[in-house]
């Protein structure tokens, strides 16, 4: 059976599978209960669950974050859901401090299985307090997991082996995503963390991708295609650990590196990405790798800064054709790439968001 | 009622044709209310109106149904005095006399916004007339604010800051640590809570314990405050005249707790009782006690305003706003250009 | 004076042999408390002592002067409560019933430690006794405090949760939050503040205005509270008592504030006076107020000890320390292969 | 003349000369004007200046930090201070959403021109809550600049650029630095904040290093000079914004690099520098770059974690060997570096830090 869902349906499924699978999940986050439900994904599970175990909570990040690591220490399993990733920047100590570092500044006695989902976006006039991609900054830590699905396939199951894991996870979710459609099998399955995924397999150049620049990646790399031009695509999924060695092996399959983030350029995962490469596969590059990143400031409410700020298709592919040295693109292939307004996943899409 | 700075004529004695511009210190206090709100509101609506169209691309924050605390605090307000406030800040810019062309500008995206199409609705700033900013992350103004009055205090100026905050915002630890210091150096600010009972889409009694009292939270620190009708466009004056008087004499912070209701939905421009999340009697009852009819039966009774004078002004700011739509969309879009400097003195490297 | 879960039997009838062991339940409550204070006074001091060898290498903060506040609190919990502290653990740690050679092992950084060395002394654990830890950030356990009630909340557990803080730690904002969470949800929950006047060598007038007070902003929140002298043990322990009862039944959190004295330095083992940050007279007079020697008075006074008794108890916790110091000593430090693992679930990557 | 003075003690004259020159300059911060006066950086200030301008806050780095800001706006220029950087992780919000980005937000209308000194440390048994380096967080951000001084003379001149600068300046002094001397001269003066410096010019490889490991990098080289080996060593003095063409110079010379950095290694500053030169200097890379940074755990308190913990001299000179082929070590050459515990930075000092 082909059953096919959307990214937000996903995430709804794994943790109304979870919560009846463990009664010590709960979910708890500003507006979970309400009736938008975080963009759909808890939806009706206070109903199902109770409001014991699904819960709105007070304006207080840092306090919350504090709250669910010490109910993991007492064996509960909080899920915490965040509309904007950026609200984080208010609770990073209780994530780097706490929840990262119990494991093993207490000698491995107590663990903090405890995930927090964040919402990331794109567009739409959010401005610059309302629109960051902050994973970088968690990713520097030890002792967090940070992960961020582009399928809903990996959407469901990276958040039942979040939840299932012992160590604190961020989970990152691209609002533009949620309302992407896949194949999702219905019963419990975990994707496992820590490992990448080809999602297109090819041999020309390497685009290592996260989140929503999957999406665009393969876009990309369906437009090159018709221009001759054979990219793999691998979708890294999990920013931390990461997976050296199946991003490395691509890398070094194809001598090439396009690493693609949807977050600032500088001290940026694809940075990090790229540093590996030169690392671990210094003899097999041919050319010098690329980073195709949000530039390096902050997020402007105009609709007409959508269009310089972010990244899409056509930014790869213009720089996978400048990488293996064609300068002419082939116009017929830009009939591939999405058509809709910088700032809108899609003409459906009616902000604000 | 006390005079204000505004109210050098009395009450009923500004002439007709006044009633057509702007409010301006002309006035007597409580015309000024009323046409500040009546100004505010016919802006905003303005804004739902066009907002469907997906032109404004970016969040709003509507304040209509509160527009009284905006007013009554602003009346209570210098020219100098300064003023920071929330994601919900639209009647606090236009109150402090924010630019209304730029205002609008700043939703449409252009270059001739307010912050030049970088903020959107939720960073309306005007340094002319002290309105030194707003921010949405939910309570992180609080300490800027209470930073402003610290440069105050330490220059030894007697401007007060008047920093409006949701009831959400109060949640915050930002809010506790802002008043313990603001305590602790007496600073000349006004913290105005907004308590509108919701956030989003949360009532109060799911963040909130019962008891809970953010006047009584202030008076722990040795803080003034006083709790009122969010409302009532005359008591809101009256409350913020005496507490800007209180924090400017020098006699420390002042905690306002104003009770008030938004009618429309939290983010966008319709309305969302449909929701569920509020029932339409609780809703109803508030809308039964808009501030504006509130105040405009007040003045009708004292015969401040006679009825036509009261319809005159519901219109009169019909032509000021057109103009700013117009301006709005007939201005610029930002060139690439005008993006990506992150630093007032620049420096090399990247 | 009402009985705790220790007071099986009377005052006085505890064996003299038993005031030669570490304190027990068979004790009546005043005499464990007394036991129990001259047992950290007499581990800090042997730390103090041996401190200046710089063989634990690690920051220290004493309790010396302090240790009625850690007596009378865990004389009121049931071995079942969870305990989480601060920098300033070690007496909390202690009368918890804390494993001492753990304890000291671990300040001297060795495998052996009760964070196999990781923590050192300001993350002192100990499961099997529910002291569920502490950390040094300041506040920064609170809001973990407030989530290990909820747990208990969740699961309809009677278990209480005292978590320990300073003065300080009442200043961050998540003491706010977490006061206001477990309010909201009526937690069972002890908030107990150790008000010793300073943090580190600011005292409290520098970062609190005068009329500050932490029982009122729970009050304020619809939290219970009191206050109390913290160097008066039986005191301490009828308020936690009442504290603890009160979270226990379900009538939600409740905040102590308890007023005492660090007698050494902040950091460290030595006398600090000489800095000037506070008074010699001021010292003097806390010194004068030394919790030990109040109650031992009184025992003597009521008969329930004589000065034998009372020379036995203070020199009887030697021997233990001795060992434990020898433990600490003789035990290995953690090999290479002891660092480094940061995940409890494994996965791929790095 | 060549005076010299302590790094600690440049930094306090820098403070009192900017507060003489400007009474908007103030400083406020926990323990400023205590007896300890922050080891020693702020003695005497506030007997010079008053209680008004050198002062002690509440323990609330949050809301003081947003103090800072708001007063900023005003045209003073605080200076605040942190006894260690990891307090800075309550204070995320203000700094990343507020002081980063009000310039470019609010189109360039007002600046914030304040200065966070922060306390990073090495070793005596901080645990893991008092011992992180956490800059690769704050040089992802757009908007702030951050800079990390090695030597007396640039602690001062650095200090003073940043309180001259318009923008919002992390300004990070590594603990075992606070007691180096070094030639100060007496005058004010600016060392330009977004500049590297050759410390030491050299052939075969490029030590790019950061802070206290600019020291270890010095020791290393001296060391290496000893075998024959004739290192470069680039002191990066500002994390952000990264001067770019000076590393990359020096890289391209020498075509090695050895990135030094005391922070985690994932994600961290010494792979922003890899990925740069790997973008930058690709033709020219004759082997793999390496990085030397902490491990990717959390610094344990016991005294023998530190020699696992902490990268040296030694451990640099040892990569450098690796790089150039070198198998054998001279054991002469380690006569000249450093004999301390790890934990240590001379057997003068006395715990606790
Ligand atoms: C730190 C943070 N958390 C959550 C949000 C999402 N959010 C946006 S507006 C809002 C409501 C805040 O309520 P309140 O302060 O009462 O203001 P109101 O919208 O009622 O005017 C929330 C929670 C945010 N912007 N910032
Ligand atoms: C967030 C944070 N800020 C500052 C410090 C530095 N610091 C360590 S202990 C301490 C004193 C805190 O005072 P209090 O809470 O009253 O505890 P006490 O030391 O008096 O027991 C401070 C400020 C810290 N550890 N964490
Ligand atoms: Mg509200
Ligand atoms: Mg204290």
């Amino acid at each position: 059976m082909n059953r096919q869902i959307s990214y937000g349906e996903a995430i709804r499924e794994a943790t109304d599978q979870l919560m009846a699978e463990n009664d010590r999940v709960y979910v708890m986050g500003l507006g979970v209960p309400d009736p938008k439900s975080v963009f759909g994904t808890t939806r009706d599970l206070s109903e199902k669950y109770g409001a014991k175990r699904v819960f709105d909570m007070p304006t207080s990040e840092n306090a919350m974050t504090g709250v669910g690591i010490g109910s993991a220490l007492l064996g509960m399993r909080p899920i915490m859901v965040h509309q904007r990733i950026d609200f984080l920047l208010l609770a990073f100590d209780q994530i780097v401090n706490n929840a990262a570092k119990w494991y093993s500044m207490f000698n491995g006695q107590q663990s903090v299985p405890m995930v927090i989902r964040a919402i990331v976006g794109r567009g739409w006039g959010q401005g610059p307090q309302h629109s960051q991609n902050l994973q970088a900054m968690f990713a520097h830590v030890p002792g967090l997991k940070v992960v961020a699905p582009a399928l809903p396939a990996d959407a469901k199951g990276m958040l039942i082996a979040a939840v299932h894991d012992n160590d604190p996870v961020l989970f990152i979710e691209h609002r533009w995503l949620h309302s992407t459609f896949g194949h999702v099998p219905e019963d419990m399955y975990e994707t496992p963390l820590g490992k990448a995924n080809v999602v297109r397999p090819g041999s020309d150049v390497s685009i290592v991708a996260t989140s929503f620049m999957v999406i665009e990646a393969l876009r990309a790399a369906e437009a090159l295609a018709h221009e001759g031009i054979d990219a793999e695509v691998v979708d890294v999924r999990s920013i931390r650990p990461i997976d050296v060695d199946g991003i490395m092996a691509s890398v070094r399959k194809t001598g090439r590196l396009i690493a693609c983030d949807a977050a600032w350029k500088t001290m940026g995962f694809a940075g990090e990405l790229i540093a590996l490469a030169a690392e671990h596969a210094f003899e097999e590059l041919r050319t010098p790798p690329v980073r195709v990143t949000l530039p390096d400031w902050h997020t402007a409410a105009s609709p007409i800064a959508a269009g310089f700020y972010y990244p899409t298709a056509v930014t790869i592919a213009n720089h996978v054709a400048l990488m293996l040295g064609k300068s002419e693109r082939d116009p017929e292939s830009w009939a591939l790439v999405r058509k809709a307004p910088a700032d809108q996943p899609d003409l459906s899409f009616i902000g604000p968001f | 009622m006390t005079r204000s700075k505004y109210a050098d004529e009395q009450a009923g004695t500004a002439a007709a044709p006044g009633l057509l511009a702007p409010p301006s210190p002309a006035d007597s206090v409580s015309l000024w209310l009323y046409r500040t709100m009546s100004r505010i509101r016919a802006v905003e609506e303005r804004i739902a109106e066009h907002y469907p169209e997906q032109e404004m691309r970016c969040p709003v924050h509507l304040s209509v149904g509160q527009e009284a605390i905006a007013a009554g605090v602003s009346a209570a307000l210098e020219p100098n005095d300064y003023v920071v406030s929330t994601h919900r800040s639209h009647a606090h810019y236009l109150a402090k006399g924010g630019d209304l062309r730029r205002f609008i500008a700043e939703i449409y995206g252009r270059s001739t916004g307010c912050c030049g199409g970088h903020g959107g609705s939720m960073h309306l700033i005007d340094l002319s007339v002290n309105m030194l900013g707003s921010t949405p992350i939910v309570g992180n103004i609080v300490p800027i604010a209470t930073g402003i009055a610290f440069a105050s205090w330490l220059k030894n100026e007697k401007d007060v800051t008047v920093v409006y905050l949701g009831d959400g915002a109060t949640e915050e630890g930002a809010f506790l640590e802002s008043i313990n210091f603001a305590a602790l150096k007496s600073l000349p600010i006004v913290y105005v809570v907004e308590n509108n009972f919701f956030s989003v889409y949360s009532p109060l009694d799911v963040r909130q314990p019962a008891a809970r009292d953010v006047v009584g939270i202030g008076k722990n620190h040795g803080m003034a405050g006083a709790r009122g009708d969010g409302n009532d466009a005359e008591q809101v004056y009256e409350l913020a005249k005496a507490a800007v008087d209180h924090a400017r004499s020098g006699a420390g912070p002042y905690v306002l707790e104003l009770e008030t209701y938004r009618w429309r939905e939290h983010c966008g421009s319709a309305y969302d009782n449909d929701l569920g999340y509020r029932s339409v009697a609780e809703y109803e009852a508030w809308r039964g006690r808009d501030p504006i009819a509130t105040l405009e039966r007040r003045l009708l009774e004292r015969g401040t305003l006679d009825s036509e004078q009261a319809a005159q002004i519901s219109n009169a700011y019909a032509g000021e706003i057109d103009d700013a739509f117009a301006f709005a969309r007939s201005s610029p879009f930002p060139d690439e250009g005008d993006f990506g400097t992150v630093f007032s003195t620049a420096v090399p490297g990247r």
